[in-house]
């Protein structure tokens, strides 16, 4: 419990960092944020207004700190082109990106253990010859690449989808989800080639270690000492892979939406950064910062489960 | 006293490399019932994989045996694998040099002591198994058993992993225990306690004992019988006090004379 | 050549040859090759369009087809190419350099310096990296030399990581005690004893560099934040090919596939490097 | 006869940083070396001998400043003590030859500039005197044995020629013939060049066969100190029995 006390504190100290460091970095950033709103219609007497209004003239330190309140109470600020709050604009796009990204990783994690147990059990074996092969071809396709080719196939050739047919969540659940399946294949490919070949190697180097010649002296069959002593071991460093994988798959959920036409935050995200919308930008990476850092939390609270000697270590 | 363990003719050979590597050559070994045995040699004798080969635990590609290895009536070399599992753990049991790594670091220090006794006996229950196992421990000098019983390994010293070894090996009552160079990684008081308690139970439970160690003084100490090797093949084989007092061979006469010699 | 007969040779220990090392020094070379080739001559003027000529298959006039505006594919994918490489290595020249700069030094010295900076990097990889390479872009601005420098920036905490790994790795070796023992100054340690001990992790995490750097750089052309016409890249050329899916295949395709073993090249390399004896 | 000291210890402490530090532990450094007093005299071999723990490869590291966190004195008359360390896999940097090994000490010496000519000479010299054949000098240190890497290590210390050499378990990673004759060794540059050596190791035996005095540490304390032979077989302290009666050299209930 006190372990995870302190991952927590270290979790939010790390937030606050990030949050100073997001903050200054976009108020740093040259040009008036009122000027960019109004654009040319912007007059002196509208800035200083304006300017006043938003406390724009307060120093930096009070700024961030209107900002961190406004941010933990869940107000996200104003975009700059639709003038209406950030929190709003994301509300409904969150949820279609962060199935996505749930969706590629239980994908990922359905193919990746078999298949890495497999072929690291019957290594040099055929199958694992192949797989070996297939794993290094697919970790070098680009999931948009894969995204397209699919795209081709399954709507052009097999006509088992409508390109561009999204349907929202709020209307038909399942429909939803069926739409999701290929763009979640697509990004969950490549990472499940990685983490089949980071099991596959895990498992194999674990298997060499004295504790397995010992498990295999007290009569243990091959599954046994693969199941009962290899596995936890091996699984050590596939989790945190699995972790960084997760918050990865958020983000290539960016670039998939935009291969399949979904509405998710990508094209929020993108218009900002190319118009330089700066209040949705922040709030996106704060968001992101958030999910990645309870991503690190969950694998920290599994890595204790796992592996007892964590806690005299750290 | 009947022989237990009848090695005879013994070859190992390693195919890894271009060349095939004769490791183990011509080795021979009658075990009787209750006694200790050691096998002396340097690095790359072959001692170990003798050893390993005894217990069944070499790889089982990359490398060719022959020679018969029988034990209770089967040739544990071709034996079924079945076959040979039903005695591994139960009636031969092994424990090795480095007891930092021959343990399973993310499994409960009981967990790998009863280990024997749940595959072999699935028909003990789990309180007998765990009375069992802390009787074992405590039995090996382990102090605080039912403490040590849900502690991890990295929470002992190296002395006591080397007797949780030695409690999961003894736990099945094998009738014989293997000990590959068991002190080596040890400090020589802790070695020297580890040493009595192989002794010990040799005596109280007429387990029969290989000790294979880099050290003939060790071996002085602990063993009756003698085995010295060199690149494989057996050098000279006899009664460990005779074989100090007139060593047939130039090999064994050097290894005497690499002993410091003390005179107080 | 000697370079080459050493790729070629078998290993020792177990006499096979090292399949990785050979396919990616294969793939690599002909992409390099080709690409400096289309800095003198391509078969057509990349920009020029024909609109006689749109859409056009494979043939043997045109080996990869022409785009929506009658451009010859091929020369537009070795220009591509050129561009997305010159990112790539740009990308590493960043990440690589100040990568190893900053993971040699804190892991040598250690102290607070490292602590802080170590807790940075590690904040830093937590992040995805095209994220962390978005942030950068959207405080740079969208553009050819930005995302170079962001997507660099980005490189850097994984380079120093790794760097900083290999140095206390050999820092508590006792040949550096020796070392210091004998008085040999602490960037001597660094640079002349320690560093030629990394170089096979050095290499082999460059080469895995150039794999990520060339997706990176290829996601974000395709969302339209990378490199900017005229500096066209294979990841803004497969967005606007995207498009033409249904009317000529061979269009994503060919542009695509060049994606693909270019990373393909890297990987191969990266692996063969780590199994080099 | 009276000898002169080239090391003198006076009241010795060393402290490790505690690295399981947490911030309501008030106690965060580790006391390793206790007050230890030791001299060690010119052309000597001196034991050093304890268990794992002990402190005697930290006193060992202190004498050749490898320690900053210390109290105490320690007068050296020679500046230039070179260490030799137990595993000789780890003390040869693998991507060096042998030859660049054996020139560095020559590189980067303050004292003198040495021309490639001089190098060569000194290498030539060493090497000889280690028993190691000039041929040796192309290859690296994976393609040797670990008695010849042993060798290698003592020649790579013996450059610069120091007067004391700090042996830290030199034979313990080898094999029992290659220790007897890295002991040997040892031995032979004690005698023919007069080389004080600090041998440490936990085999109480080695140190009988080549040590003039013996300090027996335990703790961070040294517990006994005197001639192998007289500390041998008149031992003072009980650790210092249970050592040679671990080690086979003094029985004490011994039932065979």
């Amino acid at each position: 419990m006190r372990y995870v006390l302190k991952k927590v504190l270290s979790m939010a100290l790390t937030l606050f960092v990030v949050s100073i460091c997001v903050f200054f970095a976009f108020s740093l950033i040259p040009g008036d944020p009122v000027t960019r709103m109004f654009g040319t219609e912007a007059t002196p007497e509208l800035i200083a207004q304006y300017r006043e209004k938003m406390g724009l003239n307060d120093p930096l330190i009070v700024r961030y700190f209107r900002w961190l309140f406004a941010f933990l109470q869940g107000d996200m600020g104003t975009s700059y082109d639709y003038k209406i709050p950030v929190a709003g604009m994301l509300a409904e796009k969150v949820p279609i990106t962060l199935t996505l990204a749930i969706m590629s990783f239980v994908i990922m994690t359905i193919i990746s253990i078999p298949l890495g147990i497999y072929t690291a059990k019957h290594e040099n074996g055929i199958a694992d010859h192949i797989v070996n092969v297939i794993n290094q071809i697919i970790m070098a396709i680009p999931p948009f690449f894969s995204g397209i080719i699919m795209t081709f196939i399954f709507g052009l050739v097999l006509k088992m989808f409508k390109p561009g047919g999204f349907v929202s969540y709020t209307k038909d659940f399942w429909g939803f989800i069926k739409y999701l399946i290929l763009p979640a294949i697509a990004i969950a490919l490549p990472k499940a080639a990685m983490a089949t070949k980071l099991l596959r190697g895990s498992v194999i180097d674990e298997a060499a270690k004295d504790y397995t010649r010992t498990a295999y002296s007290r009569g243990n069959t091959t599954n046994g000492v693969l199941y009962l002593h290899v596995l936890k071991n091996a699984m050590i460093p596939v989790v945190t892979f699995m972790g960084m994988a997760l918050a990865d798959m958020v983000a290539g959920s960016i670039v998939i939406e935009q291969v399949f036409g979904i509405p998710g935050i990508s094209r929020i995200l993108l218009t900002s950064i190319n118009n330089r919308d700066y209040p949705v930008v922040e709030a996106i990476i704060m968001g992101i910062s958030v999910l990645v850092l309870l991503i690190n939390l969950l694998v920290d609270i599994i890595y204790r489960i796992i592996d007892p000697r964590i806690e005299v270590e750290s | 006293m009947g022989i237990i363990l009848d090695v005879t003719d013994l070859h190992i050979e390693f195919h890894d490399h271009d060349l095939p590597e004769t490791v183990v050559e011509d080795f021979d070994l009658m075990l009787e019932e209750g006694e200790i045995v050691g096998i002396v040699g340097e690095s790359g004798s072959g001692k170990s994989m003798s050893a390993l080969a005894i217990a069944g635990l070499l790889k089982r590609h990359a490398l060719t045996k022959k020679g018969r290895i029988m034990f209770d009536g089967h040739d544990l070399l071709t034996c079924d694998r079945n076959t040979l599992r039903s005695y591994q753990g139960d009636e031969i049991s092994m424990i090795f040099q480095e007891p930092m790594t021959s343990l399973n670091p993310v499994k409960k220090i009981g967990w790998q002591v009863e280990e024997s006794l749940r595959i072999h006996h699935k028909e003990i229950s789990r309180e007998e198994r765990k009375k069992r196992a802390i009787e074992m421990m405590d039995a090996v000098g382990l102090r605080e058993p039912e403490k040590v019983y849900s502690m991890y390994p990295h929470e002992l010293s190296g002395g006591m992993r080397q007797r949780v070894m030695i409690a999961a090996a003894m736990i099945g009552q094998p009738r014989i225990l293997i000990a590959d160079e068991p002190t080596t990684a040890l400090d020589v008081t802790i070695q020297a306690q580890i040493v009595e308690l192989l002794r010990k139970i040799n005596k109280e439970r007429n387990t029969a004992i290989i000790f294979i160690s880099h050290d003939l003084s060790l071996i002085r100490q602990l063993c009756q019988r003698v085995i010295v090797m060199q690149g494989g093949n057996i050098v000279e084989t006899g009664d460990v006090e005779e074989i100090f007092r007139s060593p047939k061979m130039g090999y064994t006469r050097k290894l005497i004379a690499a002993i410091p010699q003390i005179n107080l | 050549m000697n370079i080459l007969k050493k790729i070629f040779k078998k290993n020792k220990a177990t006499g096979q040859r090292n399949t990785f090392l050979i396919m990616g020094t294969f793939i690599t070379g002909i992409i390099v090759l080709l690409v400096i080739a289309g800095i003198f001559y391509t078969p057509y003027d990349p920009t020029k369009m024909d609109s006689s000529a749109k859409l056009q298959g494979i043939s043997l006039k045109h080996i990869m087809g022409t785009d929506h505006m009658g451009r010859d594919v091929f020369s537009r994918v070795l220009y591509g190419s050129r561009v997305t490489l010159a990112i790539a290595t740009s990308t590493i020249i960043i990440g690589a350099g100040i990568g190893t700069i900053i993971g040699a030094f804190t892991g040598y010295f250690g102290g607070i310096v490292d602590e802080v900076i170590m807790r940075i990097i590690d904040a830093m990889l937590a992040f995805p990296s095209i994220l962390l390479a978005l942030v950068f872009v959207s405080l740079f601005g969208t553009g050819t030399y930005q995302v170079a420098i962001a997507l660099g920036i980005s490189f850097i905490p994984s380079f120093a990581r790794i760097v900083r790994g290999e140095i206390l790795r050999c820092k508590n070796m006792d040949y550096v005690e020796v070392a210091r023992l004998q008085g040999v100054s602490d960037l001597r340690i660094i640079f002349v004893h320690i560093l030629p001990n990394t170089v096979g992790v050095l290499m082999s995490t460059i080469m895995i560099g150039f794999n990520n750097a060339v997706l990176a750089e290829a996601g974000l052309s395709f969302l339209g934040i990378g490199a900017q016409p005229p500096y066209a890249s294979l990841g803004n050329m497969l967005s606007d090919a995207q498009s033409y899916l249904f009317t000529q295949p061979s269009y994503v395709l060919s542009i695509g596939v060049t994606i693909v073993l270019t990373v393909l090249g890297f990987s191969f390399l990266s692996e063969g490097i780590k199994r080099w004896e | 006869m009276e000898q002169e000291k080239v090391i003198e210890i006076k009241n010795l402490n060393v402290y490790y940083k505690n690295h399981k530090k947490s911030p309501l532990s008030r106690d965060k450094k580790k006391h390793v070396l206790k007050g230890i007093d030791l001299d060690v005299y010119e052309g000597e071999i001196l034991g050093l001998a304890g268990e794992s723990g002990c402190g005697k490869s930290t006193l060992a590291k202190a004498i050749v400043g490898m320690n900053k966190d210390i109290t105490g004195e320690i007068i050296q008359k020679y500046s230039d003590s070179q260490m030799v360390f137990q595993d000789p896999y780890s003390s040869l940097n693998p991507s060096k030859k042998i030859g660049w090994l054996f020139e560095e000490p020559l590189r980067v010496d303050k004292k003198r500039k040495w021309t490639p000519k001089e190098m060569k000479e000194r290498v030539k010299t060493v090497i000889k005197a280690i028993g190691l054949s000039e041929n040796m000098l192309d290859r690296y240190p994976n393609q040797l044995s670990g008695g010849q890497r042993q060798r290698v290590s003592i020649g790579v210390a013996l450059m610069r020629s120091p007067k004391v050499i700090i042996a830290d378990e030199p034979v313990s990673a080898l094999d029992v013939t290659i220790q007897a004759q890295i002991l040997e060794l040892l031995r032979s540059l004690n005698k023919n060049m007069g080389i004080t050596i600090l041998f440490i190791s936990h085999d109480l035996r080695v140190i009988y066969q080549i040590c003039d005095h013996v300090a027996v540490m335990r703790g961070g304390i040294i517990e006994e100190y005197g001639e192998p032979s007289s500390v041998y077989r008149n031992p003072q302290c009980d650790y210092t029995k249970e050592l040679l009666n671990a080690a086979g050299i003094i029985k004490k209930n011994f039932n065979k």
